[in-house]
C-alpha cells in the first residue's frame, strides 16, 4: 500500500464486490467525498473495512483524485459438518460456533476456524480427555463458498491412576479424601466417572483439603505444592499434594467490633457458640459471620458484611478472634421483579412474597418468598437475587427467576376389549390452571363396566390472605370394580365443598361440607356376604349422607416434588351427620418428616394411620326366606324351572318357620373401609397388589375378595439420593414399606403387618408424576397377592 | 435413527438447482402457506447462493416465513443476520418492524385468546424488546410505511405495561400495603406518562394516601383527577371494585379485570 | 437416538492408539539370559520407570513393594535383602559405600552396599521417583515437588536444598541428575538442564533442553525426566518435546540440538546418541553433529523405554514386557526376548551386562554372543 | 376473624432517632438523603414535600398502625420538617424475624447474595 501523498478525494470507487454491497461498505467507511486522505486517515480506513469481517485483503489506490478501494470478500460457508464428537452434543456445538460466527450463510473467517478448534481443545482437555485431535478442513467450491467440516477423535479419557498425599500425619489419606469428587478408579468408576481428571474437580477437592484442616484448627496448615503430571501417551494421570501440617490451634477470646447496629451484647451471644479452649474451625467462624450478616440482613442491612480478624499467638497457640462487623447503609426495596414466568400471572408470584415494595429488606422474608414458591410445584428452579437500583445507595430491586415446568398431568386413552368394550377416558389434573394458580382437575371415563365424570375447583387464594376455597363433583358408575375389591357395583354421585383457612406460614385448618348418595348392588352368590348381610341389616341400598370433615395440617417441607427438609403432618375428623343413612365417623392422621442426613442422602419416614365407626344406632334385622324349589313344568323328567319360594313371614321372628338368621350391621359401613396394599391406596404398601391386603372374604369357587378394613395403620422409611440422578425432575429412593387394614381395634395384631423393601423412581415426566416402584415382600403370608414392579401416574406423591 | 429420519426427507433435492427454481419452489410453499417448508428452502439457496439479487430477497422472506411459521427464535436471528449484512438496505424499516412482530408473538401462552388471558401480567421481557424495535422503526426510519402501525403498537404496548404497573398497585392497596401501592402508582406516572391509566393511577394514588390517613396529599390527588377526569368512579367512591366471587370460583373466566 | 448410539459406539477402539504388532526379523546376535530374579511386587502403573543401579559388580534394586535386594552381576545370588512397608519408588542410587532410596512419602533411607543395614532415614515433602545420586560425601535427592536437596553421606544431615520451578502440567516423572566433577547436572520438568555447584547448590548454569512454548499446558511440556548422561566433558539430555541436546558441561554452551528426543532420557555411545520419542519410536543420532542416522518406527505405542547402549547394540524394553536390541549403525533389530510384565525403567548396562527391571519387580540379566 | 392469619406487613422506611436530630433547616435534599435515606412516598405532584411514611400490621386483628414524617423544602433548601415515626426497635424485630418469616436460606458459597 503505496504511502502516499495527502490528496483530497472527489470521488470513491470499489473494486471486486459479489455479495457485499456498496452501501455497506460506505457505512463503515470513515472517508467521504471531500475528504483529504492522508496516510493516518488511509490506514484508519484500512482497519474499518477489515473489521467488517467481509474482506481477505483490502488495498487502497488512487488514480488521480479517485480513492481506489479492491477488496476481495471472503468467501461464505456453504455448509459445516461435525463429526465425531459424542461428549459435546452436536446442538450445543453448532450454537457454540454460531455465536463465534461459524454457521452455514455467514462469511469464513480462517481466524475463526483456529480460535473454534483451540476452544474445542480446550473443552475437550477440560473433561480428562487430552489425547483429543481435532482436524478442521476446507472445501473450497464455486461462487466463493467453502464448506467446513470438524472431525473430532476424542480418545479415551485420561484416568487417574495415583492420588497421594504426603505429610498428613495426623489424618489417614481415605478419610481426608473421602468427600472428593477426583478418585483412582474403583468399581463404582464405570458409573460416576470419578476416575476422570477435570482440573475443576481437582481445584475444589483441594478447597475441600484446605476446609478439612482448617476446620481442625490447623491454622498453619500449608499445601505446599500440588503436582498433576500425566503418562506419556497422555492416558494416565497422577497427582500428588505436599503439606505441612503444622500444630493445632485453639481459640482464645471473641470480641464483636464495629456499628453493630443491634446491642453488642446480642452480636456476642449470636458468636457465643465459639467458646475460649475449643479447637479453632474456619467452618465455626464462617458459620458465625453468616448468623451475624443473617441477622442483620433480616433488619435491613443488606450489605453487612463481618470480617473476623484472627489474632494467633504462635506460643500458646491459641487464635483470638475479633468480628468486625461493617452494617453499610439500611437499604430498602424498591420493587419486587419476577422473572420466566411465561406462562404463570403475575399475582400469583407476587401473593407468595413476604417481603412488600416500598419497604425495608429483610433477607428472611426474601428467602420465604423462595421457599413458598418453591412449594408451589410450578417451578423447576427458583433463583433470587437483589440487584442495586442506579442512583440509590440504599434501594434494590428483588429479582425472582423462574423456570416454570409442567404442574399437572393429562392423559387421554381410547381403547377397546372384549370385557370392557370401547373405552375412553380423559384425566386432566393442572395445579397451575392456564397460569392463574388454581387447580382443576376433571375426569371423564366411559365404558362398558364404568362411567366417571369428575371435576374440581380450588383456589387457593379466594381471599388475597390465603383462603382457600374450592369444590367438587362427581358421579360415578361402578360395575363390578376392576380394583380387586369386593365384588359389587355402586351408583354414586358426591357434592363437596371445602375451605381452607391458613393459621400462620406452615399451619391450615380445611373445612369440607357435602353430601352424597351411594346405591350398591350387591349379588348373592358373588358379594361377599357380610357385605349382603349388611345392606339387609339397613334395609335399603341407596345410602345417603351428608358429611362434614374438619382437619389440621402443617406443611414445613422446602420444596414440592423435591423435599430434602421439613414434615407434613394432617388430623381430619370425618362425620357423617345425624340424618344420614348411616351415621359414622373417620378418624385419620399422616405424617411425613424429611431428614437431610448428608448432601447424597435424605431419610423420610411416615406413618399413616386410619380409624372408623359408626356411632349411630346398630341395625339388627332377621331374614325369613324359603329357597326356591326346581319343578319339573313339563314333565320331561328334568327339573328344568325354580319356583320361588312363599314370601317369607312379616314381621320375621326367630320363631319363624322360615326364619334363617338375624343380621346386624354396626361399625364403619364397608364402601368407607380403608385399603391397604400396593403403590396407590391410602395404605401403601409396595410390592402387594393394590388394596388387597387385610381381611377378605371367599367365596364358595374360591376366588378372594378382600374387603378392607375399618382401621389401618401403614408407614415407610425411605432413604433418598437426590444427588444420584443430577436433573431436579428425578429421584431414586430406596424404602422399607410396613403396614395393614384391620376389622376394628380389637383385631389389631402386631404380626400381621405385611412389610416389603425396594427401590423407587419418581420421574416429573412432561406428561405429569410418574412413581414407579420395584418391591419384595418381606413379611408375607400365604393368600397375599404379590406385585413387584408397580407404577402409579399422576398421583399424589 | 438419523438414517430413519433422512429416507422419508430426502436431503439433497434442494442441491444443486438453479436458484430461481429455489426461488420460486420456495415462493410457492409461501402461497400453499407450508411456512416452515418455505424457509427450509430458503436457507438452502441462501447458502448455495450466497449473493445475487434473489438472496437478498430471499433473506427477507426468510424471515417472513419463520415468524409466520411461529418460529420465533430463528425469525429473528435471521433478521439480524440481514441487518448485520445489510445495514443500508432500502427496506431495513420492514425488518426492525417484522423483528417486533416476532417479539411481540414470541411467548404468548398457547391459549390466550381462547380464554382472554391478560398477557400483561406474564414475562414482559418479549414485549419490552418488541417496543424498542418498533421505537427503532418509528425514529430511524420516520417516514417509511410502517411507521404508523409501528407506532400503534407502542402505544398498545405501553398501555400494557400500564396496565401490568396498575394491576399490581391495586393489588398492594388490597393486601394493605398502601406504601407499595402508593410506589407502583407513582412508578406508572414517571414512566408510562399520558398511558390509557393515567387517571386510574391518579385514583389509585388518592385511594392509597386516603387509606394511609395522609390527608393532605390524598385532596392533592382528589383535586388533580376531577380536573383530568371527573366522571372517574373514585371520586364517587366505587373504585376500586375487587374481582366478584363468581370470578373468582370460575376458572373459565380469564382474570383481564 | 444419539444416545443410543453413544452407549454402543463407544465400544469400538479408536484404532490410533492401537500398539504396533512385532515385526519378525532373523536375529543377527544370540542374547544369553544369565540369571532372572524377583525384588517385590513392583511398581504396577504408578509411571515412575524404576530401574536398578550397579556398582562395582552388583545389582541394587528396590520395588514399590518389595524393600531393597542386592544381587551379585554376574551370577545373580542375592546378597542381601532390606526388607521395609515403606513404598519405595525412588531408585536406588549407589556410591561410596552407599545405597540410597526414595519412597512415595518422601522418605529418604540410607544403607550400607555392604551389608545392606540401615545407616540413616530423613525425609523431603514430596514424592522420590528420581534415583538419588551419590558423590564427594553428600548424597542428593530430587523430590517430585522439583526440590533438589543434599544430605551429608554420613549422617544425613540436611546441607542445602535448591528447587526447580514446577510447571502446572509436567510428565510423569522426576528429572533425574548425574554428577560431574565439583557439578550436578540436573534435569527439570520444565524442560531445563541446570548445574549445580555440589558443595553449596549455587546454580553455575541454566540451559532450555527445550523452549516450554505453547497454547495449551498439554503442549507446553517438555519434561527432561531421563537421566542426563556425561560422556568426557559433553553431556547429552532430551526432552518430551522431541528435542535433544549436547551440552558442553563446564559451560554449559549448546553444542547442538536435534528434533528428534523423548522424556524418559538417552543411550550414548561412542559414536550415537539413541532416544526413544513419545510415540515409541527409536532414533538414533550422530554423537558428533546432532544429525539423525536412522529411525526405527515398528515399535509404534508400544510405550517404549529409554535406551540403552551395550557394545554396539540399543537395549529397550515396551509395554508387553519384551526386550529388543537395535544395532546402532541402523536401528535395524538384532534381537528379542520376552522377560514379563511392562518394562518402563531404562535398562542399565555394566561390563557389557544389561540389566532389565519389569513393573512386577522381575530382574533379569542379559548378554551378548 | 381473628383466625385467619395474616403475615406481617412492614412499610416504608425506618428512621433513628440519632439521625433525625441531626435534621437542620437549610439542608439540601443529597444531604437529607444521607441521613434519612431514600423517602419512601415522593409524591409525583409535590416536588418540594417528602413524606417518610412508615406501616406496621402485625398479629390477627387490627389495622396497620401509620406514622407519617413530612419535610418541606423551599427552593431546594430543607425548611421545616414535622410528624412522627416509629422508636428504634431493631433488636425486637431482629429477633422476631425468624419467627415472622422462618430461617434463613443457607447462603450458597458461590453466589455472592445481598450485593
Amino acid at each position: 500500500q503505496t504511502a502516499f501523498a495527502p490528496f483530497t478525494v472527489s470521488d470513491i470507487r470499489i473494486d471486486g464486490l459479489q455479495r457485499i454491497g456498496a452501501g455497506t461498505v460506505f457505512t463503515y467507511l470513515p472517508v467521504e467525498r471531500g475528504d483529504t486522505l492522508d496516510a493516518g486517515k488511509a490506514a484508519e480506513a484500512m482497519r474499518a473495512l477489515y473489521k467488517t469481517g467481509f474482506f481477505q485483503d483490502v488495498r487502497l489506490d488512487r488514480q488521480d483524485g479517485i480513492l481506489v478501494i479492491t477488496v476481495v470478500e471472503r468467501p461464505a460457508i456453504n455448509k459445516l459438518t461435525l463429526s465425531g464428537n459424542k461428549d459435546l452434543k452436536t446442538e450445543d456445538l453448532t450454537k457454540g460456533l454460531k455465536d463465534i460466527g461459524l454457521a452455514e450463510g455467514e462469511t469464513y473467517n480462517p481466524l475463526n476456524l483456529d480460535r473454534v478448534t483451540q476452544e474445542l481443545t480446550r473443552q475437550y482437555n477440560n473433561r480428562g480427555k487430552y489425547s483429543v485431535q481435532i482436524t478442521p478442513s476446507v472445501e473450497r467450491l464455486d461462487r466463493n463458498r467453502v464448506n467446513l467440516t470438524i472431525t473430532v477423535k476424542e480418545g479415551k479419557a485420561a484416568k487417574i491412576r495415583h492420588l497421594n498425599l504426603i505429610g498428613n500425619e495426623k489424618y489417614a489419606e481415605e478419610d481426608i479424601t473421602k468427600g472428593w469428587e477426583s478418585h483412582t478408579s474403583n468399581w463404582l468408576s464405570w458409573y460416576k466417572r470419578d476416575d476422570q481428571y477435570s482440573r475443576e474437580k481437582l481445584s475444589g477437592d483441594i478447597e475441600k483439603l484446605n476446609s478439612w484442616y482448617l476446620d481442625r484448627g490447623f491454622v498453619d496448615f500449608s499445601l505446599d505444592s500440588t503436582q498433576v503430571s500425566i503418562s506419556g501417551d497422555r492416558k494416565d494421570m497422577f497427582i500428588t499434594a505436599g503439606m505441612t501440617e503444622g500444630e493445632v490451634y485453639n481459640f482464645a477470646d471473641v470480641t464483636v467490633s464495629g456499628d453493630t447496629v443491634l446491642p453488642k451484647s446480642e452480636i456476642e451471644t449470636i458468636v457465643g457458640f465459639i467458646r475460649p479452649g475449643n479447637v479453632f474451625s474456619r467452618g465455626l467462624l464462617e458459620l458465625a459471620t453468616n448468623a451475624i450478616t443473617a441477622r442483620l440482613s433480616n433488619i435491613g442491612y443488606a450489605f453487612a458484611r463481618v470480617n473476623p480478624i484472627p489474632s494467633i499467638d504462635r506460643d500458646k497457640r491459641t487464635v483470638g478472634v475479633d468480628f468486625q462487623v461493617q452494617p453499610g447503609p439500611r437499604v430498602n426495596v424498591r420493587r419486587i421483579v419476577f422473572k420466566g414466568n411465561t406462562r404463570t400471572a403475575d399475582p400469583v408470584l407476587r401473593r407468595e412474597m413476604r417481603q412488600f415494595e416500598g419497604s425495608w429488606y429483610s433477607q428472611a422474608a426474601i428467602d420465604r418468598g423462595k421457599v413458598r414458591l418453591d412449594r408451589l410445584g410450578y417451578f423447576e428452579t427458583v433463583e433470587v437475587e437483589s440487584e442495586p437500583v442506579a442512583g440509590a445507595d440504599d434501594q434494590v430491586d428483588v429479582v425472582y427467576t423462574v423456570k416454570e415446568t409442567t404442574s399437572g398431568s393429562i392423559s387421554a386413552g381410547v381403547g377397546y376389549s372384549q370385557l370392557s368394550g370401547l373405552n375412553l377416558s380423559l384425566q386432566l389434573s393442572e395445579n397451575n390452571f392456564l397460569g392463574t394458580g388454581n387447580r382443576v382437575s376433571t375426569a371423564v371415563t366411559r365404558s362398558d363396566y364404568q362411567k366417571r365424570y369428575d371435576f374440581s375447583f380450588v383456589n387457593p387464594y379466594f381471599t388475597d390472605g390465603g383462603l382457600s376455597l374450592g369444590y367438587n363433583v362427581w358421579w360415578r358408575e361402578f360395575d363390578y370394580s376392576s380394583f380387586n375389591v369386593a365384588q359389587y357395583s355402586t351408583n354414586s354421585g358426591a357434592f363437596q365443598v371445602f375451605m381452607g383457612i391458613p393459621l400462620s406460614e406452615s399451619d391450615s385448618i380445611s373445612v369440607m361440607l357435602g353430601a352424597d348418595t351411594n346405591e350398591i348392588l350387591a349379588y348373592e352368590g358373588s358379594t361377599p356376604t357380610p357385605l349382603v348381610d349388611y345392606i339387609k341389616a339397613v334395609g335399603q341400598r341407596t345410602f345417603h349422607t351428608w358429611k362434614a370433615q374438619v382437619g389440621w395440617g402443617r406443611d414445613t417441607r422446602n420444596n414440592y416434588f423435591t423435599p430434602v427438609v421439613g414434615s407434613t403432618q394432617n388430623i381430619s375428623a370425618e362425620i357423617a351427620l345425624p340424618g344420614s343413612t348411616v351415621e359414622y365417623f373417620k378418624l385419620s392422621y399422616d405424617v411425613s418428616k424429611y431428614w437431610p442426613l448428608s448432601q447424597a442422602l435424605v431419610l423420610k419416614t411416615a406413618l399413616n394411620l386410619g380409624y372408623g365407626d359408626s356411632y349411630g344406632k346398630t341395625f339388627t334385622r332377621n331374614i325369613c326366606y324359603t329357597a326356591p324349589t326346581l319343578v319339573d313344568t313339563n314333565n320331561d323328567g328334568v327339573a328344568d324351572t325354580s319356583v320361588p319360594g312363599p314370601a317369607g313371614t312379616d314381621p320375621c321372628l326367630t320363631t319363624s318357620p322360615d326364619f334363617k338368621k338375624t343380621v346386624t350391621a354396626q361399625g364403619l359401613p364397608f364402601f368407607e373401609n380403608f385399603y391397604a396394599g400396593g403403590i396407590s391406596s391410602n395404605g401403601r404398601v409396595r410390592g402387594f397388589t393394590d388394596n388387597t391386603l387385610g381381611p377378605s372374604w371367599s367365596s364358595s369357587y374360591g376366588y378372594k375378595q378382600p374387603l378392607g378394613g375399618s382401621m389401618l395403620l401403614a408407614g415407610s422409611v425411605e432413604a433418598i439420593f437426590p444427588k444420584l440422578f443430577d436433573s431436579p425432575s428425578a429421584r431414586v429412593s430406596a424404602f422399607l414399606d410396613f403396614g395393614n387394614v384391620y376389622d376394628g381395634y380389637d383385631n389389631f395384631s402386631a404380626n400381621e403387618l405385611r412389610a416389603s423393601a425396594g427401590i423407587a423412581l419418581l420421574w416429573r415426566s412432561p406428561m405429569g408424576p410418574l412413581s414407579i416402584s420395584y418391591a419384595l415382600p418381606l413379611r408375607q403370608k400365604d393368600g397375599d397377592q404379590v406385585e413387584r414392579l408397580q407404577f402409579n401416574f399422576g398421583g399424589q406423591l | 435413527c438419523a438414517s430413519i429420519k433422512n429416507k422419508f426427507k430426502d436431503k439433497d433435492k434442494n442441491e444443486g438447482l438453479p436458484v430461481s427454481e429455489l426461488y420460486d419452489r420456495a415462493h410457492g410453499y409461501m402461497e400453499k402457506g407450508r411456512w416452515s417448508n418455505a424457509g427450509e428452502v430458503f436457507g438452502r439457496l441462501i447458502a448455495q447462493y450466497p449473493y445475487g439479487p434473489y438472496t437478498e430477497q430471499a433473506l427477507m422472506e426468510q424471515a417472513y416465513a419463520e415468524y409466520k411459521a411461529g418460529k420465533h427464535e430463528d425469525a429473528i436471528s435471521s433478521i439480524d443476520r440481514f441487518i448485520r449484512t445489510y445495514p443500508t438496505h432500502r427496506n431495513i424499516a420492514y425488518l426492525y418492524y417484522l423483528r417486533g412482530l416476532s417479539n411481540m408473538a414470541r411467548n404468548t401462552v398457547f391459549m390466550a385468546r381462547a380464554f382472554n388471558l391478560d398477557t400483561s401480567t406474564r414475562d414482559l421481557a418479549a414485549p419490552l424488546q418488541a417496543y424498542t424495535d418498533f421505537n427503532t422503526v418509528a425514529t430511524r426510519y420516520p417516514n417509511s410505511r410502517y411507521t404508523g402501525d409501528a407506532r400503534q403498537r407502542m402505544v398498545f404496548l405501553r398501555n400494557e405495561f400500564a396496565r401490568f404497573e396498575l394491576n399490581t398497585g391495586l393489588y398492594y392497596l388490597r393486601r394493605g400495603a398502601w406504601v407499595s401501592a402508593a410506589d407502583r402508582a407513582t412508578y406508572l406516572l414517571e414512566t408510562y406518562p399520558q398511558s390509557q391509566y393515567q387517571n386510574d393511577a391518579v385514583a389509585l394514588l388518592g385511594e392509597a394516601y386516603t387509606r394511609m390517613g395522609n390527608t393532605a396529599l390524598a385532596a392533592d390527588a382528589r383535586r388533580v383527577l376531577e380536573q383530568n377526569d371527573p366522571q372517574h368512579p373514585w371520586l364517587a367512591g366505587h373504585w376500586p371494585k375487587d374481582p366478584s366471587v363468581f370470578k373468582r370460583l370460575n376458572p373459565f373466566t380469564g382474570e383481564s379485570r | 437416538c444419539s444416545s443410543i448410539k453413544n452407549m454402543f459406539g463407544g465400544r469400538n477402539k479408536d484404532k490410533s492408539g492401537e500398539p504396533a504388532k512385532l515385526v519378525d526379523f532373523a536375529p543377527t546376535v544370540t542374547v544369553k539370559r544369565l540369571w532372572t530374579a524377583s525384588v517385590g511386587k513392583g511398581e504396577k502403573h504408578l509411571g515412575i520407570g524404576q530401574h536398578p543401579v550397579v556398582e562395582d559388580g552388583r545389582v541394587y534394586a528396590a520395588a514399590v513393594d518389595g524393600g531393597v535386594s542386592a544381587f551379585d552381576l554376574n551370577n545373580g545370588g542375592q546378597l542381601w535383602h532390606y526388607a521395609s512397608e515403606l513404598q519405595l519408588s525412588g531408585g536406588p542410587g549407589a556410591g561410596s559405600g552407599l545405597v540410597v532410596v526414595g519412597g512415595l512419602e518422601g522418605e529418604v533411607i540410607a544403607l550400607d552396599a555392604a551389608d545392606g543395614h540401615e545407616k540413616w532415614t530423613a525425609k523431603v515433602n514430596n514424592e522420590v521417583l528420581a534415583a538419588p545420586v551419590i558423590g564427594g560425601g553428600t548424597v542428593f535427592v530430587h523430590s517430585n515437588d522439583g526440590r533438589v536437596t543434599a544430605f551429608d553421606a554420613e549422617t544425613g544431615a540436611r546441607r542445602w536444598f535448591y528447587s526447580v520451578d514446577v510447571p502446572a502440567l509436567t510428565v510423569r516423572g522426576t528429572g533425574g541428575m548425574t554428577l560431574g566433577p565439583g557439578i550436578l547436572f540436573v534435569g527439570g520438568d520444565n524442560g531445563t538442564l541446570t548445574a549445580l555447584n555440589v558443595n553449596d547448590g549455587n546454580v553455575l548454569w541454566t540451559t532450555p533442553v527445550a523452549e516450554a512454548d505453547g497454547r495449551s499446558e498439554l503442549e507446553r511440556m517438555a519434561d527432561v525426566d531421563g537421566e542426563p548422561v556425561l560422556q568426557g566433558t559433553t553431556l547429552f539430555a532430551s526432552s518430551y518435546k522431541n528435542h535433544t541436546v549436547a551440552i558442553d558441561g563446564p559451560s554449559g554452551q549448546v553444542m547442538w540440538d536435534s528434533e528428534h528426543g523423548g522424556a524418559r532420557g538417552v543411550g550414548v555411545s561412542n559414536s550415537a546418541v539413541v532416544v526413544t520419542d513419545k510415540t515409541g519410536n527409536v532414533i538414533g543420532l550422530d554423537r558428533n553433529s546432532g544429525g539423525s542416522l536412522w529411525q526405527q518406527a515398528s515399535l509404534l505405542n508400544r510405550n517404549v523405554s529409554a535406551p540403552a547402549v551395550q557394545g554396539d547394540y540399543a537395549v529397550v524394553g515396551d509395554f508387553d514386557g519384551v526386550v529388543h536390541w537395535l544395532r546402532l549403525n541402523d536401528g535395524a533389530f538384532a534381537a528379542r526376548s520376552k522377560l514379563g510384565e511392562a518394562i518402563t525403567g531404562t535398562p542399565v548396562v555394566s561390563d557389557d551386562i544389561a540389566v532389565v527391571q519389569t513393573s512386577d519387580g522381575k530382574l533379569a540379566a542379559f548378554a551378548l554372543q | 376473624c381473628g383466625l385467619l392469619y395474616r403475615q406481617p406487613i412492614f412499610q416504608g422506611n425506618m428512621l433513628e432517632k440519632t439521625a433525625v436530630d441531626q435534621l437542620q433547616a437549610g439542608m439540601d435534599r443529597q444531604q437529607v438523603m444521607v441521613l434519612l435515606g431514600t423517602p419512601s412516598i415522593r409524591d409525583p405532584f409535590h416536588h418540594d414535600r417528602w413524606d417518610y411514611v412508615a406501616s406496621q400490621r402485625i398479629g390477627r386483628t387490627g389495622a396497620p398502625v401509620v406514622k407519617t414524617m413530612t419535610l418541606w423544602f423551599e427552593n431546594g433548601q430543607l425548611a421545616r420538617w414535622e410528624g412522627e415515626y416509629f422508636p428504634e426497635q431493631d433488636s425486637d424485630l431482629a429477633k422476631n424475624a425468624i419467627r415472622y418469616f422462618g430461617p434463613n436460606l443457607a447462603k450458597d458459597k458461590d453466589k455472592k447474595r445481598g450485593r
